[in-house]
């Protein structure tokens, strides 16, 4: 098992045309995925990658039976390509795009409310179930297939604590990056719910940053409904206050979204906090699951 | 992107929101002038984009228009230090002459998006004016939320309860309805981030005004606003975050240590600035190189590590996801060669292309640390930054000195 | 029992200084209803009938547990005064008021669509449980406390079933006008459902008319979940399309609306059809509980 | 409310959406100088408030500024009778004078708010044109729908599904999607009941255009529209009923038989008209007089009767509930007062204020015929209208004949 994405996922790509979108669906390819679709409007009926491409997603769920969609189309039209998946009845869907504007996303929440329709993203590397497929941007190779579930803000710092784990050995059941904005689709409580539920998860890295509450929200699942071990890093403890740090949703305003009571909250709820340098993510986990297996 | 006070008030009265009569100078003329058609004592306002401008000496209250005039000379040209800005303050080109008010209260009112209910959230105080962020800590009580149903809109029921619950009186309860209505209007129209009135005022003459106001925007959502964008003021900025963004380095933000850090990724930029504090040393900057897949971005950093005379030593580190190592690697021969770079350098670099970017390195024959992971890199960075002294290059020490 | 409002009712009153507002709430009061509250904005701290009055619904729930309101403010402001008194929590909102703009509900239907509050109206006489609680305009005493349940869009039409129904002995359990509008806040299914389950309630009086399907859903449900005896009237058989007959709701469009479908859709669907002239709804009525009652 | 084309093209034109070049003309001389303006073949349209035009006679093609010109002064001050007017047709006051198109395909496309789902619904047709009515119900699959979401608006996606799904080619995806964005944004802001463009067309040069238009307005939002209420037409309205609206009768729709029907409540009205048909009747209206508590209304009906020389005889059924039976009886006597009503009366009333009521026709010495229910009083409205024959007063036959 894994969550989100596994064998049975067939892949929709949304603006599989653009530079990045093509780029991307090569490699996502040639990892294995299924790829069933692609849609760029105005370009239906031609193919790319050896992909068909549709006007509609509608079009393109209806003749192909995709189950998730993956979205590279520019900032400017993401949020309309989000409901359009969702309209078509796609229960998974991947935004990768950075630079939504914060408005279009207040839209999209309200939209998706009582759709069964699951966002992951925007401004997101997307998901990888090691082995079985990948719908993002990550790199494949430096993942092995295994029980570690991963759910981070950040993209690269993931890539950093995934090369970490792979190089100890430590397999991962599914790799999911929330993204970076603001408003993200899927929070890391929603992700901790599908790791606990899943069963070849046995325990969960998280990597948060700072900025909003999520890390809070995160400690109070783990510590109400969490048996899994998790071992939990946040970055920007250093960061000053009142600036954006690269992510739309890294920054510290007033009081709230420190590092420090991310942490805290983090560490009270029996999370195991990697120590401040992200070197040692692996090494914290190695440590946890050891413990767990009686080494 | 932040706007001056005068232009968000512009804006403001645009959406039917009552603002003190007044108007912008540049010069003592034109602030005698306009200060002589409003009559009376009016306020002189420095505008810069800072908070704190009162206890900071920017805003005084002149009685005639010469006063006004002789106050406006005195703030035009000058550098203002608030504890908003950074120490060498921002500068002062234009000031805002107000007609004073005989102001009875003071409340607060703002319209952010929550990020837990995914809903722009009207936030109001009975207790405005520049105590509001103690207000919040102390009496969070006295802090009102109302939720806008993005379906719906903010509704006039939600701006009478708010208003009735800061004790404003039965005269005051529709216009104060309206004010929030339009505010609101404002901030969707606009793409606002945050939409402030602080303090929004009732004057002896029952007349409810924004006295001062703040409009942020959301960056993401200027390619709609090209009315919006043009209000920038770059002179606001520190220049070296200026420059940063015009050669395309967006995410750059400046920290007062020494060490230029170019990191791809928000989140390993954040841990690379927290790693090395934690090593002892003080990063010169936050810096998010991003996906790319060119070269122009790397030397545009590198451009800006040579321009910042606090800068000691460069630390590059890579995860070569989607960025390609490779690239990364031309990037700074080019800047190398467009440069001439005596800063120590060094490099923690893993992931897609590694190969290809060690040869591009080493046919260049460029002069740089190797680091085996993010501390490593971290702890050679500091010690450079220390030893280089000046702009001179690091001497190999204990460090394993690559040359590739 | 009846159904919406009884002895347990706590009326508020949205509007109450104003002239329609204070005359419907004498006659309220007078009928016995439980009025708790009158709120009007700017007029808070003042009573009127010996009725405290409020600034805001939520200040008046607060301090009097209101448990319905009824809304007799002007047609601009209504949308909103619906809205007010479902964010206060209130339960159930009967809105009088004529001439909403259609798209003002539009956005309080998407607005009460996740929220508990039961909207009835508006453009509607209001609802009666006979000897227990009036909360509308009326005229308490042609009412019989008894067992059938009444529901209907037009408002006089339900007077001269109800004076029939009570002429012939027969009483109510509940007379709900669900009002004239395109958009009713809740339709004859809504009502039909509440006098399925109400043990008090033997038997139903639906008065349709033309313009809309409220009457063949009603049909539907009559059909699919109704075990209590039906009696229906529909007017406007006659009525010409394309003109509005007095209520926003009432208009043949296109081939939908016409008095002639509703009339096949409900007598299909096991309902006792009162013949064309509305004065025998009562004698119809009477018929069907007789051949219950073995008489 | 309803409105012109013309007027609807140009709001159309204001929301971005293109229309076909063009000038209204109100004489032939103008008509000349726009068709002259345009160059080439114009088609010249009467404006009336009905559809149909064309199978009438209401729209032909002109060659040259001066057949446009006839064709003008052969339109103008005439009636135009179509299947949508009564059979004295409507006025024609303006014709709108358009270049004509070289027409390749004739969409459709409509906004009306949907009583189900309760959400505005565009729909939309490949089959544009004439038929479009027979086409919903012999081929409803070819009618599709897009529900719009109000919390989101009409959304880009749904216009590009239900362009792809109308079969309109790859390039005209886009400016279709622009299209029905702009309707819905102008259905949003003018509070129209019906947006529809019948047909929306695609030009052989691959131009999407309106080339005709219908918006239909929510009279109860009219107070927030000053705009829209400029632009009402009562030329076009029935002229008995225009004075109906005038003297404050609301709820008035002129039908074409005999019998003046005043009725409280309109779902009572209603089946009071069906009453008098099943009884072998015809009514000459529905009448609604309302919740009244003045007596100008009733005043303003019997002043509507008596200027319809259809009308033949007078039905009052009133159910007192809200409205009382004596402020009927006093506007019944009142109007007496004013005119010499000469029709036969026939009243079924009860509820409120009874007693009172029948005491001031009583004392007022009106002449009418009681009645015990609404059947009986359609039956002797029925027989009374025959019987008068013209404005004479009933003779008592085997009615019950009331005096108060």
């Amino acid at each position: 098992m894994s969550i989100l994405v596994d064998e049975k996922t067939r892949l929709l790509v949304q603006g599989i045309t653009g530079g990045e979108g093509s780029f991307q669906t090569q490699r996502i390819i040639e990892y294995g995925t299924k790829v069933v679709a692609g849609v760029t409007p105005g370009k239906g009926g031609t193919q790319i990658l050896g992909v068909n491409v549709f006007d509609t997603v509608a079009a393109a769920a209806n003749e192909t039976a995709a189950n998730a969609s993956i979205i590279f189309v520019p900032a400017a039209f993401a949020a309309d390509a989000i409901l359009e998946a969702a309209d078509a009845g796609i229960p998974l869907v991947v935004c990768i795009t950075e630079g939504i504007p914060v408005s279009d996303m207040v839209m999209v929440h309200a939209y998706l409310k009582d759709k069964p329709t699951r966002l992951i993203g925007p401004n997101c590397p997307g998901v990888i179930s090691p082995g079985k497929c990948k719908a993002g941007l990550m790199v494949g190779d430096i993942h092995l297939p295994g029980n570690v579930g991963v759910v981070s803000r950040s993209g690269t710092l993931t890539y950093e604590a995934v090369a970490q784990l792979t190089s100890l050995g430590i397999g991962q059941s599914t790799c999911v990056g929330i993204g970076g904005d603001m408003l993200p689709g899927s929070t890391f409580v929603d992700i901790l719910q599908l790791f606990q539920k899943d069963e070849d998860t046995e325990a969960v890295v998280l990597i948060g940053e700072i900025g909003g509450t999520l890390e809070q929200q995160a400690a109070e699942f783990i510590k109400e409904k969490m048996t899994k071990p998790v071992v939990a890093f946040v970055a920007g403890a250093t960061a000053p206050p009142g600036r954006r740090m690269g992510h739309a949703g890294a920054i510290i305003s007033g009081s709230s979204g420190r590092a420090q009571e991310k942490i805290a909250a983090l560490a009270a709820a029996g999370a195991t906090m990697a120590p401040t340098n992200p070197a040692v993510i692996g090494l914290t986990m190695k440590k946890v699951l050891d413990e767990i297996n009686g080494n | 992107m932040k706007i001056h006070e005068y232009q968000a008030k512009s804006l403001l009265s645009e959406f039917g929101i009552p603002v003190p009569q007044g108007g912008v100078a540049a010069t003592a003329a034109e602030a005698r002038k306009i200060a002589s058609e409003l009559g009376g004592k009016v306020v002189v306002k420095a505008q810069v984009h800072a908070g704190g401008r009162g206890k900071a000496g920017g805003m005084k209250v002149a009685s005639t228009p010469e006063e006004a005039a002789k106050l406006t000379e005195q703030m035009i040209g000058t550098r203002l230090v608030t504890h908003q800005t950074p120490p060498e303050g921002v500068p002062v080109s234009k000031v805002l002459v107000e007609k004073a008010l005989n102001v009875e209260r003071e409340f607060y009112l703002s319209i952010v998006v929550d990020s837990i209910t995914r809903m722009p959230v009207m936030i109001a105080s009975e207790a405005g004016g520049t105590d509001i962020e103690e207000t919040a800590l102390v009496n969070p009580e006295r802090i009102l939320r109302a939720y806008i149903d993005p379906a719906s809109g903010f509704q006039a029921f939600q701006g009478r309860n708010l208003a009735y619950r800061m004790n404003l009186n039965p005269a005051q309860l529709r216009p104060a309805t309206s004010v929030m209505t339009n505010l609101y209007r404002l901030f969707q129209a606009k793409d606002c981030s945050l939409a402030e009135i602080n303090p929004l005022v009732v004057t002896a003459e029952g007349e409810l005004l924004a006295l001062d106001a703040k409009l942020d925007f959301d960056d993401n959502a200027l390619f709609r606003h090209s009315d919006i964008e043009q209000l920038h003021d770059p002179e606001q900025e520190d220049p070296i975050e200026a420059r940063a963004h015009e050669l395309g380095v967006k995410n750059y933000v400046k920290l007062d240590g020494n060490i230029g850090c170019l990191v791809n990724g928000a989140g390993l930029a954040m841990a690379v600035i927290d790693t090395i504090t934690y090593a002892g040393g003080s990063p010169a900057n936050f810096l998010d190189i991003g996906a790319i897949n060119n070269t122009d971005r790397v030397v545009g950093a590198f451009r800006v590590f040579t321009a910042d005379p606090s800068v000691k030593a460069i630390l590059v580190n890579i995860f070569g996801g989607i960025a390609r190592i490779d690239v990364i690697a031309r990037g700074i021969v080019q800047a190398h060669e467009q440069m001439n770079i005596q800063l120590p350098l060094i490099i923690n670099a893993a992931g897609t292309n590694v190969d290809e970017g060690k040869r591009i390195l080493a046919e260049a024959n460029i002069d740089f640390i190797a680091a085996t992971d993010c501390y490593d890199a971290a702890r050679k960075a500091v010690a450079a930054a220390k030893g280089s002294g000046g702009r001179q290059k690091p001497q190999a020490s204990g460090n394993k000195r690559g040359k590739i």
